[in-house]
């Protein structure tokens, strides 16, 4: 199925060896970390106050007797490099949630702009109910899909006032809509969780709700929930490399002052 | 555009008026029976428009490739109709197989992409300093963007606790990250403002009170 | 909630419909009535105007119209004031566009620039090739091969039969690009075009944009950069004709101080009604 | 084996796409697999917008059935506009190739569509204008930073800003140049970790909430 035309001394692409390396050193490490969770080291997480905030949420729109409603935005298709992973994020989230309101009986509506999607959000809610044993409340009536951006903007909106939803989780990859639904729900006194890695929308989102997941928390949040050693393993594995990135940074930094580019070089290779 | 001197764009341009009045009635007074018309014409109108695009672009993509003797290309057209078996309960997995190779190719892309952009680059654009010539404004810039940059990721370590000299380092990252977030959401007034006055203009233009 | 508010508190909670429809009503006003504030160049707009201004008679510039219906008054301005800048240095234009309204944009564009295109002869002079759907790839295989994207022009004519299309094929043929957008496709031509060929580039697109590429037009990958309906109206002083942009300035200076007023008002009865409680 | 069939071959697919993805981007060659899954990508998500329609004419025809109060009345209109949508763009497609020859279908969408298309782009004008009189105040000091950055900026890109104080266009190009800088970069940094380890459980098959599994069962 692949083949190679050219044979040539070097294998990797100019430019890119240093992202492999990188690649490569992550995975490792990831895997290292992960292998030692599992043993049962512990290692410990921050919080994260969105996630331990969802109950509260959830609660919320049981005492007022009112749904609760969820949508990752427009983002794009699964295939999408960018948006895929943050829907699948959410989605993950989802799942979370899905067995909060299983458990209190609140109504769910899930607003799901994106086809590919759909079979993940379907089965991801028939799980929760199922692993809640209320199998016989989900339905896949839902699960509301919206084709493109602005008339699944207008749909959300329409929603908010008939059903006065009384938490939103705006969770995955946002665009225009975040600013817009975001105030539209405030403005129906919800309770709001955001969390986005689309940096063009964090600042709409942080302002206008209660508690956000800002880029990389969004994909770790489920760490803060499950305790899952995977997850929390790959967390130390990311901060170690935060900390080695930091630390070439001062390096390249102090170096800077003395105009010696060594490492500028290295990074581009 | 120019003021339509057609019927039927004269029809139009008035309708487009309407709609837009429907729609913004919604956030100047509040959800009524006006915004939800627009909203449900909306719905239908997209829903008919995107079903084409995707129609076209299957025929475009696929369709006309396979008759020109790329047969292979049978086996994604398949997989595509994979993903409606989610409406058959029993065979509902079976829609998982085509979600494989979109979520594989998603994150395929997505972790190759994200390496040069977002991580190499971004450490060479923060240790490369000013030109040569460059005066104490620039080398400030250079000092203020390294050590933000520094305390800010920091800020993102979840799996130690912020205490002692981390504890400073990602209270002054959490300022930075604040004073990013303020100055694009400042930077995106402009152009939303531009767009709603754009609206504004359509508003008077209808109404021919001032010049299309 | 229900005990009687003090006027710092209401401050503080003005109802929303307040705003948006002193900002609707507001946002009028200069249509009607345009105030005029003076308007002074960025160094990026003036880059971008001075190179535009090197372009010789004859030179092929690829006018890439990476927006939607919807970003007309954000994006239109600066497009139309390079397009009539372009037209009278003597420079021939592609013209094309990722979004598949794009032949309305098109038509728009001619109908701003109508003095000037009318000296111009299609095929000769301009050529709309349209609609073009793929993203980067595309935009690679454009650097590449024209006619393997495009065939034939918008209109079903073989590239061939279009005289001016000749000797046009690929990157290298072109003197520069301009590409106004409200997504990511400058970068696309950034890394397709700029690196690879060193095509001359600009981006005339979304305000947002201009943080976004600044550090590139910094760097001397772009050329110039005109930033939103800001760079328009910059652009329409330049060329000595204030048009669109000029006007919707007035609407965004206003709708910018009313902005600032909120926000004032906001904090006032915040700290005011704050001191209060204690 | 169905369990296998279920489960294991699903992300053994996705693990060998998303290899096949790395080689490509590290590799030396010319691998058209690569080029020929993200094709086999579109496809599958334009075939996929069909799955979607059926679900949301699904929802409006329960409308319908159960009368649903205020809002079934649409529910009928929705569905003639997009049967009405759907058959002109069909009819002017087949006829020359381009929905837009059939003059309902064109009329349709330049008229009605792509006003309400500004029309929501701009209602952001709005909200971003009550969300700023809501979100810019000077709370602590996290929030007086955001509210003095926003302001700077704002006044910036309004000519009016340099009329009020020469000094504001400086500082304000100083937040949009440099100052929004590291953090904008830290979100960068951190969001490709994020990708990185989420993408690695899911190569794994260690990642299965997306697909409906709950972690540790």
């Amino acid at each position: 199925m692949v083949k190679r035309e050219e044979e040539n001394m070097a294998i990797i692409v100019e430019g890119r060896g240093m992202a492999l390396v990188i690649l490569v050193l992550s995975y490792i490490l990831f895997y290292v970390f992960m292998y030692l969770g599992r043993k049962g080291r512990e290692i410990p997480v921050r919080t994260l106050p969105p996630m331990a905030a969802i109950p509260e949420g959830i609660g919320r729109a049981a005492e007022m007797g009112r749904p609760v409603m969820f949508t990752p935005g427009i983002a794009g298709d699964l295939n999408d490099p960018t948006q895929g992973p943050q829907v699948l994020a959410a989605i993950s989230i989802l799942g979370y949630i899905a067995r909060e309101c299983a458990k209190t009986g609140v109504k769910l509506d899930v607003f799901m702009p994106i086809p590919t999607a759909l079979p993940l959000t379907e089965e991801t809610l028939r799980t929760a109910y199922m692993a809640e044993g209320k199998p016989e409340e989900f339905s896949p009536d839902m699960i509301h899909f919206i084709a493109e951006q602005s008339p699944y903007l207008t749909a959300v909106l329409g929603y908010f006032q008939r059903e006065r939803p009384a938490t939103n989780f705006l969770i995955g990859g946002f665009y225009y809509e975040s600013v817009v639904m975001g105030e539209a729900g405030n403005a129906i006194g919800a309770f709001q969780i955001g969390g986005t890695a689309n940096i063009h929308q964090m600042p709409f989102l942080v302002a206008t709700c209660d508690y956000m997941l800002l880029a990389e928390e969004l994909y770790a949040a489920g760490a803060s929930i499950s305790k899952d050693p995977d997850i929390l393993g790959c967390l130390r594995g990311e901060d170690i490399m935060k900390f080695i990135l930091v630390a070439l940074m001062i390096i390249g930094f102090l170096l800077g002052f003395a105009r010696v580019d060594i490492l500028v070089k290295a990074l581009g290779w | 555009m120019p003021y339509p001197t057609d019927p039927a764009g004269i029809a139009g341009l008035w309708v487009a008026w309407l709609l837009m009045l429907m729609i913004y009635s919604y956030p100047l007074y509040k959800e009524n029976l006006a915004f939800r018309f627009a909203e449900h014409t909306y719905i239908g109108i997209t829903l008919g428009v995107s079903l084409i695009v995707a129609m076209s672009n299957v025929i475009r993509i696929a369709i006309v490739p396979m008759l020109q003797g790329k047969y292979h290309y049978i086996i994604p057209i398949i997989l595509g109709f994979m993903m409606y078996s989610l409406l058959v309960p029993r065979y509902r997995w079976v829609s998982r197989y085509p979600i494989a190779i979109l979520v594989g190719a998603g994150f395929g892309l997505g972790m190759r992409g994200v390496l040069i952009p977002n991580i190499t680059q971004q450490v060479i654009s923060t240790i490369t300093p000013p030109a040569t010539g460059a005066g104490a404004v620039d080398w400030w810039n250079y000092i203020y963007i390294a050590i933000g940059t520094i305390c800010a990721v920091m800020y993102f370590v979840l799996t130690w606790e912020h205490r002692g000299g981390l504890g400073y380092a990602t209270r002054l990252g959490r300022w930075i990250i604040m004073i990013g977030l303020g100055a694009y959401f400042g930077n995106t007034v402009l152009f939303r403002m531009a767009m709603l006055s754009g609206r504004a203009q359509f508003f008077l233009q209808v109404l021919k009170i001032v010049p299309m | 909630m229900s005990e009687e508010l003090t006027f710092w508190e209401k401050l503080a909670r003005i109802d929303r419909r307040v705003f948006y429809w002193i900002l609707f009503i507001g946002l009028m006003v200069p249509f009607i009535r345009p105030l005029g504030l003076a308007i002074t160049v960025s160094p990026s707009t003036r880059d971008l105007y001075e190179e535009l201004r090197r372009v010789q008679p004859g030179d092929v510039c690829l006018i890439n119209i990476a927006f939607g219906v919807s970003a007309w008054p954000e994006c239109m301005p600066a497009t139309a004031a390079c397009t009539k800048l372009l037209i009278r240095q003597g420079a021939k234009l592609i013209i094309i566009g990722p979004y598949y309204d794009v032949d309305l944009s098109y038509e728009e564009l001619k109908r701003r620039c109508a003095e000037d295109f009318a000296k111009l002869k299609y095929g000769e002079d301009y050529v709309y090739l349209g609609f073009y759907a793929g993203g980067e790839a595309v935009v690679a295989q454009l650097a590449s091969d024209f006619r393997s994207v495009f065939p034939t022009d918008a209109y079903g004519t073989p590239l061939d039969e279009l005289p001016m299309m000749k000797n046009i094929n690929k990157a290298t043929d072109i003197r520069l690009v301009l590409s106004s957008d409200t997504g990511d496709w400058c970068s696309y031509y950034i890394r397709q075009w700029r690196i690879p060929y060193g095509v001359p580039l600009a981006e005339i697109g979304i305000a947002m944009l201009g943080s976004e590429y600044m550090p590139h037009y910094r760097a001397g990958i772009l050329f110039g950069m005109s930033v939103g309906v800001r760079g328009g109206a910059e652009l329409e002083k330049l060329i000595g004709e204030p048009a669109d942009a000029t006007i919707r300035m007035d609407a965004i200076n206003i709708s910018h101080i009313l902005v600032i007023i909120a926000v004032l008002l906001g904090n006032i009865g915040y700290f005011a009604s704050r001191g209060k409680r204690r | 084996m169905s369990e296998v069939l279920r489960r294991e071959v699903v992300y053994l697919i996705t693990a060998i796409t998303t290899i096949i993805m790395f080689v490509e981007f590290f590799f030396i060659g010319t691998w058209s697999a690569a080029e020929e899954l993200r094709t086999w990508a579109i496809i599958i998500a334009n075939i996929a917008l069909g799955l979607g329609a059926v679900r949301l004419l699904a929802e409006h025809v329960r409308n319908i059935q159960r009368r649903r109060a205020g809002v079934w009345p649409f529910s009928i209109w929705l569905i003639i506009l997009f049967v009405v949508m759907f058959l002109s763009g069909l009819t002017g497609y087949a006829a020359k190739h381009d929905p837009s020859s059939n003059p309902v279908y064109n009329w349709l969408f330049k008229w009605p569509y792509t006003s309400l298309g500004q029309t929501l782009y701009a209602i952001t004008g709005f909200y971003i204008f009550s969300a700023a009189y809501r979100a810019f105040r000077a709370r602590n000091i996290d929030a007086a930073l955001l509210l003095i950055a926003g302001c700077f900026v704002i006044l910036t890109n309004a000519t009016v800003g340099e009329v009020i104080w020469s000094g504001i266009p400086v500082i304000g190009r100083w937040f949009l140049d440099y100052g929004q800088v590291p953090g904008m970069r830290c979100f960068l940094i951190v969001a490709a970790f994020g990708m990185l380890a989420y993408g690695f459980r899911a190569l794994l098959g260690r990642e299965r909430g997306f697909y409906g599994e709950v972690a540790g069962e």
